[in-house]
């Protein structure tokens, strides 16, 4: 089993459940959070003061999966989330040990 | 004491104004001008706090990142605005000219005599200034979260310097309505109606929020983001309606004033119960923001009979308008006009019902109190002119500024905001993200 | 001009009020009529602001889960309370009657010339009923965050239209403890005990908030969402108590309302700075809820007094009740009584010390001014039968609504949030997660 | 019915008062006595208002985590100041004495007949402690954020009981100034100069908060925590201004009311309007704070010659003060002077302009209207000489403070906030951490 | 070393972390998260507009713990978290590399 | 390639922004929890109740980055972040399996 966490643009949340819906994903967590890369921060200016906003508002979103469906998640995520404008986000892979759903006790492929 | 032989100079000017022969002399006279000045200008002070209120209610009810826009349009509706309605705004309202418009006393220039005032104009001005800006700024709430600051400024500015004194002219200022026997005692029409038509064309010559409608006719719901603003903001404009309707006598030695503050506040108390009942009904649970509309809608439906009703027509009138409020807020939605404040239904629906109620309530005139059709007829044809007046300058005008300036921000800045896009603004940088501030250092330039 | 004409004919009217035979003129006594009318109209928009104060520190001092119910508790504690005391309210405690309670005038229907006003009925009525409110919406903050919302109506309802009425009959309206020269001059007993009873019995009906107290009986913190609405709202109240005290003068020609209203801002003070010093002592730092909590305490302190206690009084009044309310507020909490707000403390507790201070500090009258102990038993029996009345009806009314429409929520609506289970609504979307509403998809029905 | 009883034997004392013969008997002199009187009480309580705006903006313009200091500071300004105003302040001010200081009248016992005041006394004391707690608080503004609380309130004594008494004195008590003729007809000087300059020095003694310039010299941004109260805030103070410069008329029956009630919207309106503009122009975008920052400008610029310039004057200083109020805030940032809340811009900087502007605009004796250069110099002599006085005596006094109690808090109780290290209060728990609630558990003690 | 990560109702975190300590485990973070998944949303309205909230807030909690702990950790939450409705949550299971401890600099087993 | 997670103290931010940045490490994420550990919760008041507030505000910083350079990153964080009183915080390494960049597809080293 797999982790797949994506960085992506807050807008594009709508669109990137609505394609997980269409792959048969129905379970995942959001996190805000703020990040920068190479994406340049805003200038702001506050009563007189120019300053740059290094950090952009971005969401983290995890969805634990089986192996066999991270590539097309992969493909789906890159699909919708992509503008081409930098700052676009990144999606990180990880190795799950075990998952629990805690109301049945199942583990595995069936707790998720 | 320099302020004390103030006060005694004034004393002989109070005396000359009020053509007594004794200098220093107060005279009961004298002292009736004194109480409707005093009495006037605190109205027009409650009212001017009512701009506070429609700013809460506004960010309230729409979304953080657009908080500080709706800000700089309440503020500039009003400071903007009183500096055009004293240019040329009551002039055109106020000044002799003709059925249609006034034409004289520009930059409060002099000339209003005709009116026949016993107080002083300055009073007078102020209370009208603060009742035409509340017409503007009804505008920018079903304008908000989409339209582009320039843009609504250059509105602003003609709605208060043009189309609402137009309107003015015809009911208050000695035009072709007020000659009919048109009775609208404070405001349903002239001020909110006016308010209400030009938010309507507003909207429909901006289109909806992105997001708002979906391809297959479907209605997204766009929360705003703090309902604690807008109930305070509701409780002061209930606040300033006591300003509003009883200020409207004009003065304090008019004891109808009282009776004027209670069909306000019975008229209001029914409006927001009805509509929580209605929306408890139709929802299944008592609706916050809808029964916030209520008290509005019924403050707004009392506004034109407020003196010529009575009690129990006052709260007939409330509790209609409260419950009309709500299918008119879903009926304008399912049109696909976007109205995120509700002013549309709020200002302009429940002025025209309620003007056009004094035409069945009146006690003097009232259908239901014997009168006839005549009064019903003149209410009628008042709001159906006023309704096709402000449509028609509100919506060529709104297209002349998307052609000229732009009314619309893009859709990348709807998106991101309109406080970080207009503004370079943040209104709640703490919360949006806490630790931001951290990094920011500012090379000195 | 239309508002012109009108005034010239109200000018008429107030000349046949004051029964003077030639038209159009004004007297010194139709003068001094229209000054006391304007200053007990501007006197009751004051109060009526109070709403807004009372609604700021309720929702302030509760979690944000509840913002919108205590929004909506406030606003019905208002509007269905405007028009309950209307209907019967207002003729139980002003209509003639017996010296228990009124029984003429219903719906404002006349009957009213024993209280021998010179000001219009409908001004007396608008002071009364802002009044009437204020002594309702107290206990809706004893009852937060647990309260079934048509469980409160119902209370809302009988408070305004019968307990409340019955004591202001008997302090204000003719009633055996006028009889007994009983002096409350602003409500100290009449409108903040009456509301600070109401809310103990409520309180003790309903039980404390889920988590509120331990097993072992030790105490837990439930921090309010918003001190600085808080803030706000105590700025508001005291703002509106400037209406409250020098209003219940019902004249303005009366120039003791300028003493009034010293009087009242000493107290005040005094209240604030009290209860900061000794918070501070208490608890080693100058604590914010309790310094909010000492400005109102010094507040409802000297509202029975407060045209009858010299300035040095005042500020012995208020600086006492301030000390009071953090002794209260900790010593209702040890009882288990669990009130959000700390409204029997300050209103309940504090109104009556406020009341039996008259007996000592009065300056005609006072034990402390040689008055012997007369006024002083007469103020306690006033303060000791109100509290048994309203204690014993609240309490009866609080189980009769738990009977038959249930008085509180079920645990899981009341974890929740009562804006959720009660009313639908998020009163801070984009604070609580600011990303939900792009998920919202609504298929046209 | 009491009350009624009160208002008769009243009517007698205000007959007492006005020397009239005949019992019960209201007079055309008497009443002028209650509209002035009822007309200075409105006036104070919309003043005292303004304590609510001053709150709201100043935390607004500050980070959350200090937001329940601010409104500490604010409540004991208005406490503690109306006390020490009481017990001493008003004598220093208003009592006999010598060009310098007043001397008799301590807790308000009398000996105030030389003010030749028609009103009550008390009427006159409540309208002169809002404004002396006007001048205290604008000074919680620059010093935000560091300053520790018990050096705050000791300061806020001084500046109540003694530096604000002493300019008052000069200016409006019978002292040097007003001998010489200058005209501050509502405070430009003697209220926000006076709070402007203490201000300025606070922030001088205090030094900058951390992090706010950088070792380059370059300045950090460290935006405010919420616009929308901020704004809020600016509107209640607007609201209050109409209190403060037409009541300092301290005359209902001087109609001038109603031309200084329109000076002061129509000052208030330009210093808004230029405020937008000028940001637009330097930044490129309409400023949300500098625009609010501009409404305050032109209300202190407008206020000492709002009953003596003309309209076309007051657009003028308005105007000149929202560009001013830019171009200050900052050059005291420059200064590498930390005002968060730009106060020392505000108040000092047009506060003196608006009274220097009075010497070219005011109609009678202004250089612009071929008065000469004597009112001018008149005027110039008295920003002068109010400055060096408060700047001088609150820069020694804030010295002592920092020697004696401390000044300013530790580098980790500022970067901690001084909700939680000098109140040990959170003042928006839900938000900043919404579940640690539900983990405490407070064993019996 | 493991990282024992669940999704929870956040009523039920007072209860969890007592049971935590009773585990003598004394360490943890707690980050607010929105999530969705077999759990229905709640129907709202807003001025008359019908609307579904898909996602509902959660907490996500972290733990960082040796590996001969992890099984009676997740005893606990099973136990503590259940209610047996449809969202109680799920745990993840995840391999640590390393831990530090920043303060001492200690590494490994020391470091939590 | 890695994932370095620290738990550091909200006032060590710009700081540490700034270590890295020295370090050439230019993309990150930030994310708001709260946790507790050895360090001592603080007690407030509140109506004259006394309580303790368990946890503390605490700031997740994530960086993704090529094994080779997790040395010296973890140098840099515990040099800044390091006080010497309780609460400085923790580090934790995980692994990463894949990293993609949505923008471009690049994967793995090039992602980041
Ligand atoms: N090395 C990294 N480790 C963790 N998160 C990163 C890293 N680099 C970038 N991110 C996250 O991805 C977001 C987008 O990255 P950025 O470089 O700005 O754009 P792009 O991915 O289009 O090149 C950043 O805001 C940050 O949240
Ligand atoms: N595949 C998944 N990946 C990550 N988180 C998930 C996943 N499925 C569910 N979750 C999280 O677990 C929570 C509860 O899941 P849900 O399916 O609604 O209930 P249950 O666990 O009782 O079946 C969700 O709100 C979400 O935060
Ligand atoms: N076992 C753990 N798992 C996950 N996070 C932890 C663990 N122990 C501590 N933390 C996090 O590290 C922070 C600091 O830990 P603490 O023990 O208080 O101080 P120190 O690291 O200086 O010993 C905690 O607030 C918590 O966020």
């Amino acid at each position: 089993m797999k982790k797949v966490e994506c960085i992506v643009r807050p807008e594009k949340l709508e669109e990137l459940i609505q394609g997980f819906e269409e792959l048969g994903i129905n379970g995942l967590n959001i996190t805000q959070i703020t990040g920068y890369g190479e994406q340049k921060g805003a200038t702001k200016i506050y009563r007189g003061v120019k300053y740059e906003v290094k950090l952009k508002e971005k969401l983290k979103i995890e969805i634990v999966i089986s192996d066999d469906k991270v590539e097309e998640l992969i493909d789906t995520i890159v699909k919708t989330a992509r503008t081409g404008e930098v700052g676009d986000g990144k999606i990180f892979i990880y190795d799950i040990e075990e998952a629990i759903k805690i109301r049945t006790g199942e583990t595995g492929q069936d707790a998720v | 004491m320099r302020r004390n032989l103030f006060v005694l100079s004034l004393v002989v000017m109070v005396v000359a104004f009020s053509s007594t022969a004794f200098a220093a002399e107060v005279t009961a006279e004298s002292n009736a001008v004194a109480i409707n000045t005093i009495w006037v200008l605190l109205a027009a002070f409650l009212v001017f706090f009512m701009q506070a209120g429609f700013a809460m209610v506004e960010a309230g009810f729409t979304r953080a990142k657009n908080a500080g826009n709706i800000i700089m349009k309440n503020l500039m509706d009003f400071s903007v605005g009183s500096l055009i309605y004293w240019a040329v705004g009551f002039a055109f309202m106020f000044g002799t000219g003709n059925q249609f418009i006034g034409l004289e006393g520009f930059f409060l220039s002099g000339g209003f005599e005709h009116l026949g005032l016993d107080i002083p104009i300055s009073a007078f001005w102020i209370f009208q200034a603060v009742f035409a800006a509340t017409a503007a700024t009804i505008v920018s709430g079903a304008m908000a979260e989409r339209t582009k600051y320039s843009g609504y400024l250059a509105y602003s500015i003609v709605i208060t310097g043009f189309i609402y004194p137009v309107v003015g002219h015809w009911i208050w200022g000695g035009g072709w309505l007020e000659g009919m026997g048109m009775i609208d005692f404070a405001g349903s029409t002239v001020v909110h109606s006016v308010g209400g038509w030009a938010a309507l064309a507003g909207a429909i010559v901006l289109g909806p929020r992105i997001g708002k409608y979906n391809e297959d006719g479907s209605i997204n719901a766009m929360p705003g983001h703090n309902l604690l603003m807008a109930a305070l903001g509701v409780f002061i404009l209930w606040f300033g309606w006591f300003g509003f309707n009883p200020g409207s006598s004009l003065a304090g030695i008019d004891l109808s004033i009282a009776e004027i503050a209670v069909t306000t506040n019975l008229a209001a108390a029914a409006g927001a119960t009805l509509a929580m009942i209605v929306s408890w009904i139709k929802y299944g649970n008592a609706d916050v923001s809808m029964t916030l509309n209520g008290a509005l809608a019924g403050l707004v439906g009392i506004t034109a009979g407020t003196a010529d009703v009575s009690n129990v027509g006052a709260v007939i009138i409330g509790a209609l308008a409260g419950m009309i409020v709500i299918y008119a807020v879903e009926l304008i939605d399912q049109l696909h006009v976007d109205d995120p404040v509700g002013a549309i239904a709020v200002h302009g629906i429940c002025g025209a019902f309620g003007t056009l109620a004094v035409g069945f309530l009146a006690v003097e005139g009232g259908l239901l109190y014997g009168g006839g059709f005549d009064l019903l007829v003149v209410q009628a044809i008042g709001v159906i002119s006023v309704a096709v007046w402000t449509y028609t300058t509100a919506y060529i005008l709104f297209e002349v500024i998307d052609a000229v300036i732009g009314l619309r921000v893009s859709p990348e800045e709807e998106k991101t905001g309109l406080d970080l896009t207009e503004h370079d603004s943040i209104s709640y940088p703490d919360f949006v993200s806490p630790h931001w501030k951290t990094v920011e250092v500012n090379k000195k330039e």
